[in-house]
């Protein structure tokens, strides 16, 4: 019960970690398609943290809420990957990110669909819908972006070096994994490197883009509440409200 | 002239104008103002509300915000579509934006400032907004008719969103409720002002009217809107912040205070709280993304080549 | 005595939330000097927030202090001047922000030292050492960046267009302002303008930058609670430790 | 030859070495390196408290933290000044900095993640460095003794002030002391590597070690720290994060876990967890500072001409 709670937490902490850094393009997008596709991404990404936030809260049953764990935790006890914390940089960044993130996503989600906990199979199922049309639109821009001028391809180029040892965290299994794996609810995530890896390499090879040589020390920690600078910043803002008005109901 | 006369005459007729057909250059002109300025006001609008996203109190608002940002984009979308049968493209509308030479709302001159606020534009933002276009849906121009169809639908939803908010605000916590009768406090008289100077100082009305561009005055939305407005206000308990405000039981309006014009033409000017940071994030949004379109334009041209070699090849 | 709580917190906000701004810069200033002076002033204004929201906590003596005034009060309810909250932007912006805020600041601590309450006046003198270096140093920098190169000059001119909006509020008095004016503790603040019109337009001859032209429309709420977008942002992150743990000792 | 065996009898025998006096080539580069990356260090270390002065708890604690921060910048400014007496200025040892031709303490690369850091920083991090600098005040030049001395003054102050904010969490909430065990967690192994590599795999030692620019070896350095540590950390009531932690009654040492060393060579190579913040955080200061030490420059240069021209009009 503690790992599958873990495990939820970590689940519908990157969901709304990156929503939020997703929602801060709002009304400053490179273009006004870019703007409402920003927003429905965000829009999604909350609404997943709802339903994984929402049954760990559940399985936790200490009368915590997924609005409690969002906004009353600090930085410590978050289990959001580092990816998803970076800030939002560039639309090249935010677009790479969301690539890279995405083809993980889609392929978690996709083997959650089969868990052994019912509950987990319908939220992937619910959520699966709306992270391939988010994998398809990422890959695309990717592409486009990659092969589009010397100016673009640069920009997605610097954006891939700066976040590639960030995703090295994505693969790598501990206790709760192994435990959750055990329990048949998710398998191990080493399981979908390879996959990704091959998407990954086809995308951005499609894109004219280089993969970054050699195996990049990966910056983890963030699954286990060990977390970059940057998630103090975000929670500051994120909770202010509840934070600074306790027990009021908006 | 007489091709002048027939137009008119089909607008009198209550027929629509669609893009292929002949207009007067001062209807097509007045109509890419007034559609070039509305779609303006929902890209802006995005931000006074954008900036509280981040900070929504509970998961759920901030869905509901997001999903209402992302419509005001899509508002943006189909009234831009509409001004380009017009023969204006969003680029140009865009470049007269960021030059100053086209405006928006003034009402997102203002800032935005509590939580109670992302009630109160909706309440009485958006409110004013739909005041201002239910009419329109059966203004003259074809596509503009249908656009402010589709958009009304929508609007009232956000109202009905924002007033939510209010409730919520209006009978939570003491703060809570100080932040909510702050919030109309400061958004009651620049909603008013949202209909624009009264009647009698208004510019282009009477040939707007005439062409059906603009369906009432001013003066008549203005009272409509405080007439609807303020018994919400009383519901909620809060105070509409006007000492004159009377109920006339014969006429069923209630008489009221007029806004400051003075800071109304100065918030025009450009002087308002929020002006300059507005119109510089718009800027800042459209030249930080000159790399991405640009991208996206070499890679459409790349691709196109391709295609007809891969097409002639194959001849 | 509300009055007077009022003000000092006028007082005590403005150089908190300046010593706030002016902090930011901490390593990233153009030139090491730069960092220690930047520091240096930031510790100067929050010492002399200490006082004036001590003393405010004093004289309303209802069990606050100065700190909680600084970290459980919102934004509606703090009392700065709209200047210094806005975004600290360019080294340009910083110091022009500066030189307007001392050359204000100088002046009033000044005829505060005569105010009829012994405490003010005490902190007065205190500050008044500080700030008449305050001064020399941003007067000082606004002639040399002015009359530097082409590039520094067109910066400092654009921040001073930037921030001459704020200054008006520096200059109007509410009943607040009155009845302690009346009551001998600080002079009226339209009383500082002709000579703060008098330094300003010396210096910024000087520096060959030009006073904006006409009367800018003066921006201000900040002394009654009526703030710009920014303070919320600047709050959230500085209250989040005492918002996050309530009661918590540091 | 004959030169260098005297000047290596002056250092044995105790005598400082003074900026125009002659020094084997080798001595200054080793000493332009090392001084040049201690004042790297200071400059950089202002980023990871940087970091918590706008959140620091109360306006005391902020008022402290600033005051270490600025103290830090005067640091630099000392040690800057005194490699200058070396004939390299200021801004060479910058570009080298910022091209990473010159390394700064690997510490800095790890995050300051909760205000317990603040702690850990004063009392682990500076602790080790006064550790290492402590010897240096007796260093063979005459300069970077002098630095050393009004360093080492404030550092102990510093790490006093360190360990009151430990001892604060450690004594606060179960919340304040989880983060002060964290953080302890964190900066236990980190703070062991400011040493340097074991004896056995440091290079320079010997060398440095005769022209007095090293003074005591790192691993005995390190045994010293762990030493006076373990028993502040328990007087906190924290838990030193080494399993294989025992004190040997006889010697009075306590022998301790070798930290990770793989590690230490990979947040060298540059992928420690904000080795590229760090360095983009200076890189960017410096870039965009440009136009404003330009401006400086070029007002001093005009005033100079201004006042030639004034002293000839005189004549």
């Amino acid at each position: 019960k503690p790992a599958f709670f873990d495990w939820l937490c970590r689940m519908g902490d990157t969901t709304l970690i990156l929503g939020h850094r997703t929602s801060e393009w709002c009304g400053h997008g490179p273009a006004l398609e870019e703007d409402i596709a920003q927003a429905n991404i965000a829009l999604d990404l909350i609404g997943h943290t709802q339903m994984w936030l929402g049954l760990a809260a559940e399985v936790e049953d200490e009368g915590r809420t997924a609005d409690t764990l969002a906004y009353l935790r600090d930085a410590m006890k978050f289990r959001n990957l580092l990816l998803v914390e970076l800030p939002k940089g560039d639309m090249a960044v935010t677009i790479m990110r969301q690539f890279l993130f995405d083809a993980w996503h889609h392929d978690y989600l996709g083997k959650l669909t089969g868990s052994s906990s019912p509950r987990v199979a319908e939220i992937a199922a619910k959520a699966l819908k709306e992270v391939t049309y988010h994998l398809e639109r990422s890959s695309d821009l990717v592409v486009r972006l990659g092969d589009g001028t010397d100016a673009s391809r640069r920009r997605m180029q610097d954006a891939l070096e700066l976040l590639w040892p960030y995703t090295g965290e994505m693969f790598v299994s501990d206790e709760v994994d192994r435990a959750i794996a055990e329990a048949g609810i998710a398998p191990l995530v080493e399981d979908l490197h390879a996959d990704w890896t091959e998407t990954v390499t086809e995308i951005l090879k499609e894109a004219t883009l280089e993969l970054p040589s050699g195996t990049a020390y990966a910056q983890k920690g963030g699954r286990t509440g060990r977390h970059t600078e940057h998630l103090g910043f975000v929670l500051a803002e994120m909770q202010f409200l509840q934070r600074a008005y306790p027990g009021a109901s908006w | 002239t007489a091709q002048e006369r027939a137009f008119q005459d089909r607008i009198d007729a209550g027929e629509k104008i669609e893009p292929k057909e002949w207009m007067p250059e001062g209807y097509r002109k007045t109509l890419i103002r007034q559609m070039g300025q509305h779609a303006h006001s929902e890209i802006v609008g995005q931000l006074p509300e954008g900036n509280w996203i981040t900070r929504a109190p509970t998961l759920e608002r901030k869905a509901i915000l997001l999903a209402k940002v992302q419509d005001e984009a899509g508002h943006g979308l189909y009234l831009y579509s509409a001004a380009e049968t017009l023969g204006v493209t969003r680029d140009e509308l865009f470049e007269a934006l960021h030059s100053g030479k086209m405006k928006y709302s003034s009402i997102f001159n203002y800032p935005t400032l509590t939580w109670a606020d992302m009630g109160a534009v909706g309440w009485l933002v958006d409110g004013a907004a739909i005041m201002n276009q239910v009419p329109l849906q059966r203004t003259s121009y074809g596509p503009y008719s249908r656009a402010m169809i589709r958009i009304c639908k929508e609007e009232s939803f956000h109202q009905r969103q924002g007033y939510a908010i209010m409730m919520k605000m209006a009978a939570g916590t003491p703060e809570q409720k100080e932040m909510a009768q702050d919030a109309l406090n400061r958004f009651w008289y620049p909603a008013l002002m949202m209909f624009g100077p009264s009647d009698k100082d208004s510019v282009h009305s009477e040939q707007s009217m005439a062409w059906k561009i603009k369906m009432n005055t001013n003066d008549e939305l203005r009272q409509k809107f405080v007439n609807e407005t303020v018994p919400q206000a009383e519901l909620l308990g809060l105070t509409v912040p006007d000492e004159n405000l009377t109920y006339d039981e014969q006429t069923g309006d209630y008489s009221f205070s007029e806004p400051d014009w003075a800071e109304f033409f100065e918030v025009i000017k450009g002087n308002g709280p929020c002006n300059r940071e507005r119109l510089q994030a718009r800027r800042d949004a459209w030249s930080e993304g000159e790399w991405f379109r640009d991208g996206l334009t070499a890679y459409a041209e790349k691709s196109a080549k391709r295609r007809a070699a891969a097409a002639l090849a194959a001849e």
